[in-house]
């Protein structure tokens, strides 16, 4: 169920180059379930800035009622929560959306998780919740340049992670699709977040293949209520059905959506 | 005490004069999930027209400062399926309906609210003919008084319930626009719509908006509401539900004060989605503070004459 | 670098397109307290009429979300001595004055016009047909082409300098408004006045301000500004001085795109007295950032066709 | 000279009602000098609120760069102000205005000191001052109820302070021109800040005497540009001839504007 609440700050950190881990504390982490959820915050009390900005999940602790974000503090209101110490609170609104499927992969298959950039987060909770189930996960995240990466530690406790940047300043020099391809990478199911171009790649390379894919789109509600994140569906591209990103997705399969 | 806050309009005897605005709501669905919209005054639901539309290219939304730009293009199901299927739903609600009809053509609007106009739980209309997002029609209808008082006045005539008309801000003469339209038969005003804007992502280059503009709407365009209400309810006879930037009790005094007579809420309903229940439950005892027994005795408190005013305690 | 911020408007050769709007900054004595007003592109002076005013009673202002209201009431000392004290004082500075004229009938216009276009420091007269404060006159000035028109032409004939008129955004139809005063010979725009806006204290159930209704400016009318200036400059091939709760460098360049040549900063003054002088230092190297060598390629960016646009480094 | 600065919170603390003290640390200090005079509070980073506040400087500290006023938390900005922690910076303009006339009072003469709610604050570094000049110092102080009492105690130790409440829940019930009255106080000068109706009331009953007023206005730039807080002149009350509370005032010797 989607709740608001104010939760607390336990501790916000920075992690690489405008890039924050957050962490906070509320009863709405009980509503948490699926790795891919969203949630909505009012970074401030006042009407500047207005709107809430959505940031995923990237972790759940069920048993302290925290979870943590992980975000790029670039326009107003993500500088504005960077600035956000323990003890703070913050109003948020979720979890919302659909996530990734767990289901999808059986136990003993191999799912290959994709991140870009911002797009990674997410991800780490998926590949905890998949390596419960007993899921081998293997990584391929791919950040701007050296000093944009981050977690690259974290996910290598859970699976094979390689790392490419754009500029080739750290692990491998190129995309996250390069790196697949050198490396003959197999899978039985891909998840992946991401900036659209590699979204778009990667649903055209493995075309055949179950793909999941977190999407992206200016929103108002987060809710479902306002039409403003809306995408044409996969079957009816042209035509007047649709999807909501922050109530149908954020994940869609593959094919489902047009990007 | 109790009482405090029921209200009666043309075609709607209500709990409570607070309703979210079309389009900032949906068909109510979503937030239906959060609490019970039968604690709703009403719900003004989205636009709808005649075919189902998917609306304009995203992004479809840009935030400004204290507002919002909103280009969604009146995305809606269509008539057909918004009777039978969404007006259906919300019978389950012990709510009233204000339909929201809008259309590119005469022909368009007439027949969609000659159609919605006979849903069981729709108790009046709210004729959009101030839609700033879409290319043909609305802004005509909405701008020029002759024009809009004939499509009132169409209206009027295949419509079962009452017709409020909805106003445009972008208009050089907003006295005129309501006075037209009251006497094409309006019953009601509803005001206002957002005004049209624009941002610029200066790092593309290229306006934010898929559509170029959008509606401006927001705290930002409250002063330009209470203006226009202010003016308007003093040259006409007929009741107006006020919007523009309502966050807050205090808010809808400041509505009442102008000269409304019910409140909607749009877009704050994206920043606080529980904003309406908040505000219905927070009204009594704002007006018990500020000495009123009823909140209809604070309607055109800021112009009306001493003698005008109903009893206000001291 | 160091010339990317000149330009060259009719009557104006600035050494940057930064300056304070009228009604924002006095005559210029306060605001030299706190820095050089060489600085300064140009100075567009407080509204001056043939006789002095007192202006309106106060309150004058009051807070908005994002935004103020003001009802100043043109409070100026009066022709005479905006002449002999104030423009004889600007002169020690390095700076070009546009000099904001106001009146409430057409004879006191051309009457301020006229006089004032031969002070050695005003490069330029604004017209102020939209002060949106003064019951007579300003407003139909405002509103109806053919005597914006009118008036245009009559300050044009006595005037010694070019002439730039400031639009109301109170209309239905901005296009229509610019197109006349081009006719009429304007050399360029300034836009955009205020909002006309109210905002009425729950607690005494009156207006805020005591005129009752503002001028409503600041980030919040920024959105509408943008939208006016776009639809505008692709419209009339005279510059326009853009202005609407400008607040940063970056606002600066959204105004260019939009389709701005030079760009006036009004209420922000209140909120960061020294906000001039800082856009100017950030300017250069947000122009280097985005690619450009000179400002004044960054005008209508938003709408040209690409063969339209003079050089930009990729 | 007019600077503006990032000052530091050093302390803040309730003192009464709806009653802050914040003390802020800034080289601006230095540019203080006239009690009286004002500084004009940038809240909050974002543009809501977007006005200045003005607040009146109630303490000052030169040898530690310090300054205190104290303000009433009622509206948008100053609730926000009073969220302001310790090591939190303010944005302030200022000092601005004029303040009240030590010239006023020699050595030896006594002075009565008038203050209406939160109209008091300025008066304390006044009568520290005229307290350092050899003056002999009288307080009358005015408010609401009991809650809303302050500082009693620190302008006792600077002179006779009398406190009167509206509704006698402390001190002698009544106004400040009761206590006057019923206590026959004299004085040489007569220094006043409060709501008008009290300025009103003081001004008629010395119109003989040397009064000196501080003047409250809904400001803009509060520099003297913007013609939002301007008054009528004594000479001329219907005229064109006006002062500007920002910049000619705050502080006005009575009769010199219309009330
Ligand atoms: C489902 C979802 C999950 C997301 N998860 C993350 C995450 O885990 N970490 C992270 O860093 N970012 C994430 N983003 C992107 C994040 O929402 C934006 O970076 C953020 O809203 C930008 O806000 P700002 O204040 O920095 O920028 P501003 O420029 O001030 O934003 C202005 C407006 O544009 C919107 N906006 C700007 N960029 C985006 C964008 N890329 N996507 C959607 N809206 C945008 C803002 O929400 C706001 O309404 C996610 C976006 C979505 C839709
Ligand atoms: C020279 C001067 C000195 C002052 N000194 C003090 C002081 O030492 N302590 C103190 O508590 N108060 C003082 N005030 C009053 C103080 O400025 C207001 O209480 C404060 O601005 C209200 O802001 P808000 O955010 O609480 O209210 P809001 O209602 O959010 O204010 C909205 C707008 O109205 C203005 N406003 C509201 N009330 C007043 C008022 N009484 N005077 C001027 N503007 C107002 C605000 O500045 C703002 O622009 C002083 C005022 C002036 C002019
Ligand atoms: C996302 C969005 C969609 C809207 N859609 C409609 C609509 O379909 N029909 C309509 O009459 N008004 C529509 N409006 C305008 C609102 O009903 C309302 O008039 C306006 O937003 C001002 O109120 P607010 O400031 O409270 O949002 C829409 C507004 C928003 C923000
Ligand atoms: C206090 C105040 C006084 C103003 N006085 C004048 C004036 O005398 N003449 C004029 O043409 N515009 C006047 N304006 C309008 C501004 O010049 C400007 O057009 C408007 O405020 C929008 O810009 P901004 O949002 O940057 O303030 C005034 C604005 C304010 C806030
Ligand atoms: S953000 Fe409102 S429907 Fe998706
Ligand atoms: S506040 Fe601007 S002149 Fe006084």
């Amino acid at each position: 169920m989607i709740k608001q609440e104010m939760c607390e700050v336990i501790s916000q950190s920075q992690i690489a180059s405008h890039i924050y881990k957050l962490t906070l504390r509320g009863g709405l982490v009980h509503e948490m379930d699926e790795p891919g959820q969203f949630v909505h915050l009012k970074i401030a009390e006042q009407m500047d800035p207005i709107l809430r900005r959505p940031i995923s999940i990237a972790e759940i602790d069920h048993k302290h009622s925290e979870f943590t974000m992980i975000y790029r503090a670039e326009g107003k209101g993500t500088k504005l929560l960077a600035n956000k110490k323990q003890g703070d609170v913050i109003d948020v609104l979720g979890p919302l959306g659909h996530g990734f499927p767990i289901a999808a992969t059986e136990k003993g298959e191999t799912a290959l998780l994709v991140g870009g950039g911002i797009g990674v987060p997410p991800l780490f909770e998926l590949s905890k919740q998949l390596v419960k189930k007993g899921v081998k996960v293997v990584h391929v995240l791919g950040f701007q340049a050296s000093e944009a990466v981050f977690y690259e530690k974290e996910f290598t406790t859970l699976g094979t992670t390689y790392v490419a940047t754009v500029d080739g300043s750290y692990g491998s020099k190129g995309f996250v699709t390069d790196i697949i391809g050198d490396n003959k990478l197999s899978f039985d199911v891909l998840y992946t977040c991401g900036p659209t171009p590699m979204l778009k790649a990667l649903e055209q390379k493995y075309i055949d293949k179950e793909v999941y894919l977190s999407l992206e789109e200016r929103m108002g509600c987060g809710i479902g209520a306002c039409f403003a994140c809306v995408c044409h569906t996969g079957d009816d591209p042209q035509g007047h059905s649709y999807k909501k990103v922050c109530s149908d997705g954020p994940v869609f399969r593959a094919g489902e959506v047009v990007l | 005490m109790s009482h405090s806050l029921e209200i009666s309009l043309p075609g709607l005897n209500l709990k409570n004069p607070i309703m979210p605005a079309s389009g900032c709501f949906g068909f109510g669905r979503e937030f239906s999930q959060l609490y019970d919209l039968s604690e709703l005054g009403a719900i003004m639901i989205k636009a709808t027209t005649l075919e189902p539309r998917f609306g304009n290219p995203t992004p479809r939304v840009a935030e400004t400062t204290a507002g919002m730009l909103n280009a969604i293009g009146l995305q809606n199901p269509g008539l057909d399926k918004v009777m039978s299927e969404e007006l259906a739903w919300l019978e389950q609600y012990d709510v009233p309906v204000i339909a929201n009809v809008a259309g590119s053509i005469e022909e368009d609007y007439i027949a969609v609210a000659k159609e919605l106009s006979k849903a069981k739980n729709v108790h009046a209309l709210e004729l959009n003919i101030s839609c700033p997002n879409v290319k043909t029609g609305g802004i005509a209808f909405g701008t020029i008084p002759e024009v809009a008082k004939d499509l009132t006045r169409k209206v009027k005539n295949v419509s079962e319930v009452p017709v409020y008309v909805k106003l445009s801000p972008n208009v050089t003469n907003i006295v005129e626009m309501a006075k037209a339209v009251e006497d094409g038969g309006a019953d009601g005003l509803t005001m206002i719509n957002t005004l049209v804007g624009m941002r610029i992502d200066i790092n593309t280059g290229v306006p934010v908006i898929a559509n170029k503009t959008g509606g401006l709407s927001g705290p930002a365009i409250k002063p330009v509401a209470i203006r226009m209400i202010h003016e308007v309810s003093q040259q006409v006879s007929i009741p107006i539900i006020g919007m523009g930037g309502v966050q807050s009790a205090e808010d809808v005094i400041e509505y009442y004060y102008a000269g409304a007579s019910a409140v909607a809420v749009g877009t704050a309903n994206f920043v606080d989605p529980f904003i309406c229940p908040k505000i219905i439950k927070e009204l009594p005892d704002l007006l018990n503070r500020l000495g009123f027994d009823h909140i209809s005795e604070c309607t055109g408190r800021s112009w009306k004459k001493h003698e005008q005013l109903v009893h206000h305690r001291a």
